[in-house]
């Protein structure tokens, strides 16, 4: 509990300052941390967890399942068998080492490119399937209780994820809540209000900003003049800095710390993970509407898996082997949950009462009898 | 048991559910030390400290947002935004999360939360301090609209309201906080929402209000009383969900209606009763519905803002109208 | 002159006004290179450069508030929401600055800004974005509501809303952008705002909507037609401030009306208007008005979208009531 | 203009950083100014219009006509002729330096605490006094034909801000746009989504926060963990720096640059004037209920109109005889606009719809009507 419980009538404001010449009152940087570069070599120093080669196939495999379902869910949405859909190419790391790194009753607070988190954690591909097939089914998760569904209005999670900690904190509970967002949330009063508030606390909350460089057609540059978007922290006086998030390594590595920092009553942090997004926004967006090819062909080079491989390769942890044994498991895998997600018969028209409310109101029931009514019509 | 004041209640309330319930928390800009600018939470960060009654930065969408989080978890939030005309940054949140966290996850998360907030007319308040607004939030699908306007109904629909499993807009009318008293027990005995509440019975006309303008539709009652005229009145206290039942009975016994609110007319939740009236009561109309409104404008500064509100003049010549019409 | 679609008018608005007048100017999120997700702004950027058409960052609030702002010093902002549902965290700059700033000021300031959104359901699209809460809107004064239903309306109420001195939400109904075509010549004609259109005339009965629902209202005219029924239609097109007079006439002359909207029930726009009926035509009304709506509940993701709407057959089911009940 | 016309086309996202060991991408400071300190000593350079006696004078002068109005307005308050009130007691020095430094066609966005700088830029007295008792009138001020009126939902100005500036730079004109808010609306989202958007437009305005400590019963601490509110400009990327906002003198020579660099092109800047909040909110608060009387003495210590006295009569700018003058003349001006706000008559209760639109819709006219009829019945 880091709560001060001191009243404010014994908090004097601070006197004005007394000295005769411009003066510094208060000093800041961010940095930036990076393990593995683009080609695999590596950067910095290996942290434990990643002298394990399970650990870090674990981590591939993730990454990887990830960007197979990604490839399949756009195919069912160009045959007609989806809606729109975000794909997360090329941001595989950051959700992947979000939901290596969180512990069971942490709460995740997920924008929507965060699949590989939510798989990590117990969310099914058919739920993710069913969301954006346009069935709520998809957010009512079998497996995982108490993390928030795909959060579409941008930014307004980040209150959430205040809220959920402030419980965490008043039940002295040693859980965290992590919040991912986009680099355009950030421009967003939602996300601003968060932290500060966050900050006020001490709360025990993770802010990862999945800064892919573009909201739908606006660049990174343009949503902001500000030099990282880490430094949106110091707004907040908490701790921000810049990971490589399409290293999954550093981006476990810095997680873990933020966690356990938040864990252990130490406050929040917010973590910029530079990525990329090689996708269109959403499988309803033309990106090369506003995006040069160029620009897209340079980043491929930095994206996630490949550097993994590279990684792995190199420590002789991997083969040609490995990689069909988990094409081949992905693809069933993937296959088996598309075939359940085709299979999930439709909700019942009058669902759209039933969880309105815990018990529908008296007032109500007549119109939830005129959908069935009306569906019987039809059928 | 003391006489209380509307407002006292509401602490009242507060009090015993934070004692009755570890689970309940209290949140918002000046709730703590200070104990609210109406006082409403005077009291509270002293009894159960600052972990649960807690003062929040000025940030109203943060407060929305971070009741949601806390009831996600299993807390019951109850926030206070300060004035009606503030709580707009918080819209977002309530709309598309509040009221619909428990549709969304099919009920595996859900919002029990309470938004307290002050609002209506008549206390010479500064500029954005008098609105009423309570129809855009009627017209939401998710949550309850709850307004009481007695000191017992303060208190028994606020623990209904935090009780409630579900988002609970509670909105105060401060015009009336301080103006009567009433006996009140602190029994812990929560009011039903979801329902009307007939106030005075009578044969002639039903009156239909809430909140603050309770008040004078009282006392045009009395009047009309006086002038041979029986009128029942009903204090709607819930108008989301709306309980029209009680509403269409009265009006089929005296085959008229007035409805009356502050807030301005058009799309106001008068217009709600009137339709369903027009809808399933046509034929137990003697007389047109009538409406007694605040103007389609904005609310005026101090200086006319009786020239705006209804007025016992205002509610007294529409019940004529609708017995003259016959 | 070529047959175009509602978005391809509103783009032709847009170009029509910003050649026409340096001080427009038009903002939002994606809608310079991008040409807005609807492609509503397409080429403006490319014709009138970044400073005229800025595509902001993700701040809706910004977006409104900067607008005002802009207003004030004269010039003509016109702002896109991406969609509705993400129209609420604007809402406190539209209530308490936009819709007032002329009235505070008492003349001295104003605010010349049109906010268009794309609302309403039917397209198959994500959470949060097939929401119609117009009504939300139209109970605030000091503002226009103006919804436009075909290419034609879609240009000429645009050019109106752009050059009116007061601030005017513009709701594009998204399902019908491209739904129909229609000659619509760039003659910068502007349409009278603050009025009804009666799009087809008859005497049976009066069928009332605005935006997408249009559409489902004439087929449900031309089938009752084949039945037998002749339906008058109106476009309710500026839905505040509200033409009632428009609808009482027609009403007067066909003794019944149905209301269509999207929007959840309680408290939408069509209470309003049948409030008013019920006010000022209760004598002239055969048989109970009919309310046509969404359901007071969450508009579900798009499986179960058509079970919410209102459709065709629901409309038509509603006529013969009105017509059975006389 | 600053605007870049580049297409996003031509931006290329920037490259994922290569380097080996944790790097600091971004360093910020923030620096504090101060000229005269709280015993009227001066302790930094003197700006050369402060070394002319009647520039000195003419803002001693403002801040004091400022304080009698404060005190005359509370009185008005206490005897029922006036609403609730909000003093600007001790912070007179903020709005003193605001109204001196802006030029006549720039634009003030203040919050509610500003009179000092709406008198000196024509606002009269009579017409706040109109506003806070109750009459629109206030606020249509007849010598200051584009300053927004006085801003109640908090923080809410600063967007208008930036619209504002927009207008400024687009049509190339040499002006600026001056936004002053409170400490407590510094934790308001929109705030931040204002500084944002004029760090990238580069736009010319200037953020001026009154930090008077308290947000009615909050204390400035436990609004942010930020040590300092000027630091929340990193956050958009624009200059940011504290200043003794009790220093006129200081606070001139800073806005003057801060003016100055965004009517240039050069760009926004956030100022934080240190200030301190001596009464009550506003004459419906108690401020003892939450904040120590020992704390308010302690501050009186710093308040701006003594430290400028002290320093003008030091140099010998002023005497005993002035302070008679003052008085005098400024319990003049203040009776007058108080009986000329007195002597104002109500509007017409119709004026409630006669600038709802520009022209009333014909829907409304019958509500005018109403009133009309009503208010004769009532006559
Ligand atoms: C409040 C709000 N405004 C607008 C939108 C429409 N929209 C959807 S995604 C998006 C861009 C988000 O960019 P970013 O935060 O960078 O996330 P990314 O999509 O790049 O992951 C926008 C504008 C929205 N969903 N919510
Ligand atoms: C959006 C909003 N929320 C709440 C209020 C009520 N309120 C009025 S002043 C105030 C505190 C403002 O503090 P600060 O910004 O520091 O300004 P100060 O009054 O100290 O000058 C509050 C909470 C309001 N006016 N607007
Ligand atoms: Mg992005
Ligand atoms: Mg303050």
């Amino acid at each position: 509990m880091n709560q001060t419980n001191k009243s404010p009538l014994q908090q004097t404001a601070p006197p004005l300052y007394q000295v005769n010449k411009p003066y510094v009152t208060a000093s800041f940087e961010i940095k930036y941390h990076q393990i593995i570069d683009a080609d695999g070599a590596v950067v910095g120093p290996i942290p434990d967890f990643a002298r394990q080669p399970e650990q870090l196939i674990k981590l591939y495999q993730a990454m990887y399942l990830t960007r197979q379902f990604d490839h399949k869910a756009i195919l069912l949405q160009r045959r007609g068998q989806l809606g729109t859909y975000a794909s997360s190419l090329g941001q595989e790391a950051i959700g992947t080492a979000i939901g290596y790194t969180m512990q069971a009753d942490d709460v995740l607070l997920p924008a929507y490119r965060e699949y590989a988190a939510q798989f990590l954690r117990g969310v099914s591909m058919t739920e993710i399937l069913l969301y954006w097939g346009g069935n709520e089914q998809g957010m009512n998760f079998q497996a995982q209780k108490h993390d928030f569904p795909i959060n579409v209005p941008i930014a307004s999670q980040t209150s959430h994820a205040v809220g959920v900690a402030y419980a965490m904190q008043l039940r002295q509970q040693a859980r965290v809540a992590v919040c991912v967002l986009g680099d355009g949330a950030t421009s967003k009063g939602d996300f601003y209000e968060a932290i500060n508030a966050a900050g006020n606390w001490k709360l025990p909350v993770v802010f990862v900003i999945n800064n892919n460089h573009w909201a739908i057609s606006l660049p990174r540059q343009k949503q902001s003049h500000a030099k990282t978007l880490a430094q949106k922290a110091i707004a907040a006086g908490i701790s921000g800095e810049q990971v490589d998030g399409n290293d999954v390594i550093a981006m476990q590595f810095r997680l873990d710390k933020a966690l356990n920092k938040a864990r252990n009553g130490h406050g929040p942090s917010v973590i910029e993970a530079l990525s990329y997004r090689l996708g269109d926004h959403t499988t309803a967006d033309d990106a090369t509407r506003y995006r040069s090819k160029d620009e897209l062909e340079q980043n491929w080079k930095y994206e996630p898996l490949s550097r993994l491989h590279h990684y792995l390769t190199n420590m002789g942890y991997w083969s040609k082997h490995h990689d069909q044994q988990l094409e081949k498991n992905t693809q069933h895998l993937v296959e088996s949950a598309v075939q359940e997600y085709l299979n999930t018969p439709a909700q019942a028209p009058e669902s759209m009462f039933d969880y309105l409310y815990q018990s529908l109101p008296e007032s109500l029931q007549e119109q939830r009898q005129s959908v069935i009514q009306r569906h019987q019509g039809h059928a | 048991m003391p006489e209380i004041t509307l407002v006292d209640a509401v602490n009242m309330g507060l009090m015993h559910e934070m004692a009755a319930d570890p689970d309940v928390v209290v949140l918002g800009e000046d709730i703590g030390l200070n104990g609210g600018v109406f006082r409403a939470t005077d009291g509270l960060q002293k009894k159960f400290g600052h972990q649960r009654v807690l003062d929040t930065p000025l940030a109203e969408s943060l407060i929305a947002g971070m009741s949601i989080g806390m009831a996600a978890e299993g807390l019951k939030p109850v926030a206070e935004i300060q004035f009606l005309g503030f709580v707009y940054s918080a819209i977002d949140q309530i709309i598309n999360h509040a009221a619909r966290l428990r549709n969304r996850t099919r009920g595996r998360l859900s919002c029990p939360m309470v938004l307290r907030v002050p609002f209506g007319g008549g206390i010479h308040a500064p500029e954005h301090h008098s609105e009423s607004t309570e129809a855009i939030f009627a017209h939401i699908p998710g949550i309850r609209v709850v307004i009481p306007s007695s000191p017992l109904r303060a208190y028994g629909l606020l623990l209904s309201a935090i009780r409630d499993p579900d988002p609970v807009i509670f909105l105060e009318p401060k015009r009336i906080y301080r103006l009567v008293k009433q006996r009140v027990e602190d029994d812990g005995e929560a009011l039903p929402l979801d329902v009307c509440f007939v106030l005075r019975e009578g044969s002639d006309v039903t009156l239909v209000s809430w909140g603050a303008m309770i008040h004078e539709t009282m006392m045009a009652a009395e009047q009309l009383q006086q002038a041979g005229v029986s009128a029942e009145v009903i204090d709607v206290a819930t108008i989301k969900p709306l309980d029209i039942n009680t509403i269409l009975e009265s009006v089929d016994k005296t085959g008229r209606c007035v409805i009356i609110h502050e807030a301005p007319r058009t799309c106001g939740v008068a217009a709600e009763i009137a339709a369903q009236l027009a809808e399933k009561g046509l034929l137990s109309l003697f007389a047109p519905i009538e409406r007694v409104t605040g103007y389609d404008t904005i609310m005026p500064l101090f200086n006319l803002e009786q020239q705006y509100m209804p007025d016992v003049n205002s509610i007294m010549a529409a019940a004529k109208r609708t017995l003259e019409d016959t």
